[in-house]
């Protein structure tokens, strides 16, 4: 499948475009936590780190095949999140959104301190493995997984508790495990989007994985539109290729990206493809009954 | 359920393909080189930061190699050809680091790159660069692992033309043993960079073999402002000087600090040292403060190529010197041209066998060697002070160590 | 007829305030059962006494003779006992149907492994057509089954409630509490959320339910309980409670003399 | 060795203080989070730098134009990157402020370069010696105007009118409207007084380390917001003794040897006290009605 990729298109797009698949994966994961569950995560990256190394260390010190590394790193990512989220779930809102700051901050400074790690200097020789079709395949899964997930009773409770916890709790829904299987869930994928990039990259140092990362991740999510998969999607895409685009103004690039974060934000504060749910596409028909017969009845 | 599945593959499949398409526009030639860009022209890529932390290393490091293209193209070029230079920024970000160096060699279809000034976003080009066959050199990187692989394997594409610290510090330790007389000396790393854990590792080896005690460990983080504790630590030790393995910011204020506390001993540190900022931020603390690295303007010491070098970079900067990265930056541009010459072709895999064979090649920085590790031999190592100069304080040459 | 609920000497205490003291009722099942009082009598701190989202400083909650006093509340309902809430307290951006359907979730079991294995798993299918069924019914009771996909955020206030009291009903519990269902009604809704209560008791549930308007109270209720600053002052049919001298003193208080 | 690093750890504090005060008071109006409140402090450092290096002012000078400059940075910030979001959910007003940041910190380093840039000394520094410990003129300068500038604010929010709106729009922002308190103007107001303290707290730090950089207001800021939270988010003494606590302790915990663990001391901090006392040591808890 590779093959194919490689004959129409240059190493240069499928470096951009396997990075992409690689973001999309750990924005998928992050907005099954904050824009199914309305938790506030700011130390998403730090799951990434944890799938980066965990799988690095395991095919480069261990010897594991990849596949295997790569699930490790993603249950690595989650045994992190259920550590972390016993203390961190108890909070809600802001508070919640600083603690997982904090948390993600200690992790990379843990990260700096510790030898297999390769600590400053860094941990290098790591074998590449990741491609862009394994990663299509990973990003396909990933979107079949996040919209299995949205229409079950899982994902249901999910978005009752971001809606009205204390109503969730009293329709019988256990807040504080969903919350969690939601967070170690999420955390799981940024694990494996984690593995992917190091065995793309290579090379991978603490200082790549800071809050700055976790807040690209944040960007992605809120402003492709919470909640909705095709706008977590489109938002991860618009924001990874926008600084491809904007090389040719050189040193403005990063002050136009900054400024163009914020005219986003204001044109459409509800994200890129704000409500728009791919359950209510597939199904427009019964919807759009549903619109003509409320019409009718004047409801 | 069959038929939802099928359509939801079908959307992800056209985001991307989307992408690919809109990607395909957007990429564009950038060249903001010197001269048109036509096909004969020979392309040099330049692989570093403008903007970010690291682009104080870039901005300088690009200077060097225009300056080397364009004296290249006053004098006909290369085997017939123009030089050009094609810029492009990571931002100091490894992951963008990797899609930059591909950009440089499939995009612009660049002969060589000169970069990354720094350790880190070489080892990832370097992979990149060998795997297409094409030329990198680094014109900053002194961490280990450049030139060869973490299993021991030579790349046949990357060379450096920095002086390396293993190569360096030794004979600057015997310098400061011998002709100083320092026997007791603190050690002082920044944890979160890399390379100064890598350089404390050396200096530490390199007093040890020259019975040197360490009266003291201490550790800071770049980005620190405040070390009263990490000084007042040291203060009793009394050791005979300081080797400091950190950044100028952090150097100059360290002995600020260790002024402030009254010791009356020197700091030794590596080319991390080396930029104004040391007095700006130390002032006269750093009066004393020694530096050894593989370049120093010094117009009164300097003659030759490096004396021309330095008059026309002044001219061109009204007055300002150039440091080591302008300096390896016209080296590395200067290396490729020579070999190119040799092989009397620009095709990568021809003209890097010549790059192996050079021997005391004469830079505007010193005499390179390439070793058959293909590391650089460099010689020789000046070793510099600060001292209050006529315009202000300046780096001055102390010592011009020869390495053996 | 045993008592479904009984209440036995409670008592809660926030800071130095008696939010509620010492109060005794218990609850035949079958029945419908008021508790009324002026405002800040406690009837709403009872209320989350009841469902666990406080726990009393003392005194004992018994359902069904089971102790289930300072239980977590998702496991109170689980028991059988749900509730509808004052402040509305709705899924705002699901729609009608699914707010519904989260009644049923504690009644199944299906968690994220089989969400994603529903495709060929024929039992969560099966599971998920359930829930639908069960939806579908208890939307049908209040009247809102053509409204199913409509966003709960967007439905009228009557309807909202309406809409709360099927979410606990698709829970199928035997007691549900009802937290003055019918403030900012108009009479006709009134009539129909009446009707509608009735048809559940049909359907043998208990009913605990708090209300101001003393008409609505007073013609659906079996048996009626009083308190006035967190102590019970009356027990007793709508008509003895009608005529008890303390009620009328706490609601219309004592003429001076 | 001890009380000199008290000394150290109030001096950074007092820091820390001046910039968690403008977190606290934003967030006490209109719950944001103002990541950009960072680079405004650095922008607060560039603007002393330039007024003492290109027009050679003295400290008072340059320290209040530096105020006045970023007192209208923070309006214009408000103006164009939050009130159009006020709206909407509180993560888009976040994202927004991220954007600003990002803009505002690559705008200064296109403008003053990317290396640092030295804080030439306004002060001739002289060390004074109270009993064992050293204390320097700098460090009594940077005590003395942060303890000046609080007591100011803390005067503004008590007795001054537009100061009682501050507190009335921060308890309840719709009632405090409808009470004819004008809330563009206070919120306008707030952000510029949290401006002005982190230019403040800019030149102070440009004058104790030397040293200005386009990039240090990042961590600066993310620190001293934990501070914010430490305290109280949205309680002003809070703020103050959130700053002044973690100050100490950064200090005291490099002293103690863990400089390599300097960041990770302020997260570990706040994430202790806000288990077990989630709305800060100052902060009042708020019950959540059924």
């Amino acid at each position: 499948m590779n093959q194919i990729f490689e004959s129409i298109l240059d190493p240069y797009y499928m470096q951009v475009l396997t990075l992409l698949g690689i973001y999309i994966i750990a924005a998928l994961g992050l907005n099954l936590i904050t824009g199914a569950t309305g938790m506030f995560s700011f130390g998403h990256a730090a799951y990434f780190a944890v799938g980066a190394y965990g799988a690095a260390i395991l095919t480069v010190n261990f010897g594991f095949p990849f596949y295997i590394a790569l699930v490790a790193g993603g249950l690595m990512a989650s045994l992190a999140a259920i550590i972390i989220g016993f203390p961190a779930l108890r909070l809600t809102g802001d508070y919640l959104g600083i603690v997982t700051l904090g948390f993600g901050e200690i992790i990379r400074v843990v990260f700096l301190n510790m030898k297999i790690t390769g600590g400053a200097i860094g941990l290098s020789g790591i074998a590449k493995e990741t491609n862009l079709s394994i990663v299509i395949v990973l990003v396909m899964v990933t979107v079949y997984i996040m919209y299995a997930l949205d229409n079950s009773r899982f994902g249901r409770a999910l978005v009752a508790i971001r809606e009205d916890d204390i109503a969730a709790e009293s329709m019988g829904i256990n807040v504080m495990t969903y919350k969690m299987k939601a967070f170690a869930l999420g955390c799981f994928f940024a694990g494996i989007a984690g593995g992917l990039y190091s065995h793309l990259i290579l090379y991978i140092n603490p200082s790549d994985f800071g809050f700055a990362k976790s807040f690209e991740f944040l960007c992605f999510v809120v402003l492709g539109g919470l909640g909705s998969i095709p706008g977590v999607i489109l938002g991860t895409t618009v924001l990874t290729l926008a600084p491809e685009f904007l090389r040719a103004v050189a040193d403005y690039r990063m002050m136009i990206y900054g400024a163009l974060m914020v005219f986003m934000m204001i044109i459409r504060p509800k994200g890129l493809l704000g409500d728009v749910n791919l359950h209510r596409i597939f199904f427009k028909k019964k919807y759009q009954k549903q619109a003509n017969r409320s019409t009718a009845a004047g409801g | 359920m069959k038929k939802k599945s099928i359509l939801l593959a079908i959307v992800t499949i056209l985001a991307l393909t989307l992408v690919t398409v809109g990607c395909g526009g957007g990429g564009g030639e950038d060249t903001t080189s010197t001269d048109s860009n036509d096909e004969a022209a020979i392309k040099i890529g330049f692989l570093g930061a403008t903007t970010g932390g690291h682009a104080y290393y870039g901005i300088n490091t690009l200077a060097g190699m225009k300056m080397a293209a364009d004296e290249l193209n006053e004098a006909g070029g290369v085997i017939g050809k123009q030089i050009e230079i094609v810029e492009a920024d990571h931002g100091s970000k490894l992951s963008e680091g990797a899609t930059v160096a591909q950009k440089l060699i499939q995009r612009d279809k660049v002969n060589a790159i000169v970069g990354d000034p720094t350790t880190g976003i070489t080892k990832i080009a370097a992979p990149i660069a060998e795997d297409n066959q094409v030329v990198q050199i680094s014109a900053g990187a002194v961490g280990d692992y450049v030139v060869n692989t973490e299993d021991g394997k030579l790349r046949e594409f990357v060379y450096r033309n920095t002086l390396l610290n293993a190569v360096a510090v030794p004979p600057v330790v015997k310098y400061l043993k011998d002709e100083l007389g320092w026997n007791k000396v603190a050690v002082v790393t920044s944890m979160n960079n890399d390379y100064s854990v890598g350089l404390t590792k050396l200096f530490k080896e390199a007093l040890n073999d020259a019975g040197v005690e360490i009266v003291a460990d201490e550790s800071i983080q770049d980005g620190d402002q405040n070390f009263s504790a990490q000084v007042t630590s040291i203060k009793p030790n009394n050791p005979d000087g300081i080797v400091f393995t950190g950044y100028y910011t952090e150097g100059g204020l360290f002995m600020k600090e260790v002024r402030k506390q009254g010791l009356d001993i020197d700091m030794v540190g590596g080319d991390g040292l080396l930029a104004e900022t040391l007095w700006e931020m130390g002032g006269e603390a750093v009066n004393g403060s020694m530096v050894y690295c593989g370049f120093a303007a010094d117009p009164t010491m300097a003659e030759g190529k490096t004396k021309a070098f330095i008059e026309n970079y002044s001219t061109a900067n009204d007055g300002a010197l150039p440091d080591m990265f302008v300096a390896q930056g016209y080296d590395a541009v200067m290396m490729l041209a020579d070999a190119m010459k040799a092989a009397e072709s620009d095709d990568p895999v021809v003209f890097k066998e010549e790059i192996k064979k050079f021997e005391d090649w004469q830079g505007v920085s010193g005499t390179i060697t390439i070793r058959d590790d293909h590391e650089p031999l460099k010689s020789p190592v000046y070793l510099l002070e600060v001292a209050e100069g006529d315009n202000g304080q300046q780096f001055k040459v102390k010592a011009v160590i020869p390495v053996k | 007829m045993s008592a479904l609920l009984e209440l036995q000497d409670i008592t809660i205490r926030f800071g130095g305030l008696t939010a509620v003291d010492e109060v005794n009722i218990s609850i035949d099942s079958g029945t419908i059962r008021a508790l009324i009082g002026p405002n800040g009598a406690g009837k709403s701190t009872i209320f989350n006494i009841v469902t666990g989202i406080y726990s009393p400083t003392s005194g004992k909650v018994l359902f069904n003779g089971e102790d289930i006093t300072g239980t977590e509340p998702y496991m109170i309902t689980q028991k059988g006992i749900a509730r509808t809430f004052q402040n509305i307290r709705l899924f705002g951006k699901m729609t009608v149907l699914e707010n519904v359907k989260i009644g049923q979730h504690c009644r199944t079991k299906s968690d994220f492994l089989s969400a994603v294995t529903g495709i060929i798993n024929p039992v969560v299918k099966k599971e998920e057509k359930e829930i639908e069924e069960n939806s579908l019914q208890a939307l049908e009771i209040v009247e809102l089954a053509d409204k199913r996909y409509e966003y709960a955020q967007n439905l009228s206030y009557g309807e909202q409630r309406r809409l709360e009291i099927a979410r606990g009903l698709a829970t199928n519990p035997s007691l549900l509490l009802l937290d003055e269902p019918a403030a900012g009604m108009n009479p006709l809704e009134k009539q129909t959320l009446m009707k509608m209560i009735r048809k559940i008791q049909d359907m043998n549930l208990t009913i605990f339910l708090v209300e101001h308007d003393m008409k609505f109270v007073m013609n659906l209720s079996d048996r009626i309980a009083v308190l006035d600053y967190g102590r019970k002052i009356a027990t007793g049919s709508p008509e003895e409670i009608q005529k008890d001298p303390d009620v009328i003193a706490a609601y219309l208080g004592k003429d001076v003399d | 060795m001890f009380e000199q690093q008290i000394i150290n750890g109030l001096t950074l504090g007092s820091v820390y203080a001046l910039i968690a005060l403008g977190y606290t008071m934003v967030y006490g109006i209109i719950q944001l989070i103002n990541f950009a409140h960072g680079e405004i402090y650095m922008i607060g450092a560039f603007a002393g730098v330039t007024m003492v290096t290109m027009l050679g002012q003295g400290f008072f000078v340059s320290i209040t134009v530096a105020m006045l400059v970023c007192m209208v940075l923070g309006v214009v910030l408000e103006r164009v990157a939050y009130r159009p979001l006020r709206k909407s959910t509180r993560l888009a007003a976040l994202i927004s402020a991220i954007g600003a940041s990002i803009f505002l910190q690559n705008a200064m380093m296109l403008w003053k370069g990317p290396q640092p840039v030295g804080f030439p000394q306004v002060i001739n520094d002289a060390i004074y010696h109270i009993g064992p410990i050293e204390v320097s003129k700098v460090q009594l300068i940077i005590l003395a105007t942060s303890a000046i500038l609080m007591a100011v604010l803390n005067y503004i929010i008590k007795y001054v009118k537009i100061g009682k709106a501050m507190r009335a729009a921060s308890q309840d922002y719709d009632t405090a409207s409808l009470m004819g308190i004008n809330i563009n103007r206070v919120i306008s107001f707030t952000f510029a007084i949290g401006s002005a303290l982190a230019a403040a707290a800019g030149v102070l730090v440009g004058m104790y380390f030397n040293s200005v950089a386009p990039l240090m207001g990042v961590m600066a800021g993310l620190k001293a917001f934990c501070a914010a939270v430490l305290g109280g988010i949205g309680s002003i003494p809070g703020a103050m003794l959130g700053g002044i606590f973690l100050g100490v302790a950064e200090t005291m915990g490099i002293a103690a040897g863990f400089s390599t663990y300097k960041d990770a001391i302020a997260f570990t901090l706040l994430i202790i006290v806000l288990l077990f006392k989630p709305t800060g040591l100052l902060g009042k808890p708020i019950q959540r009605k059924v």
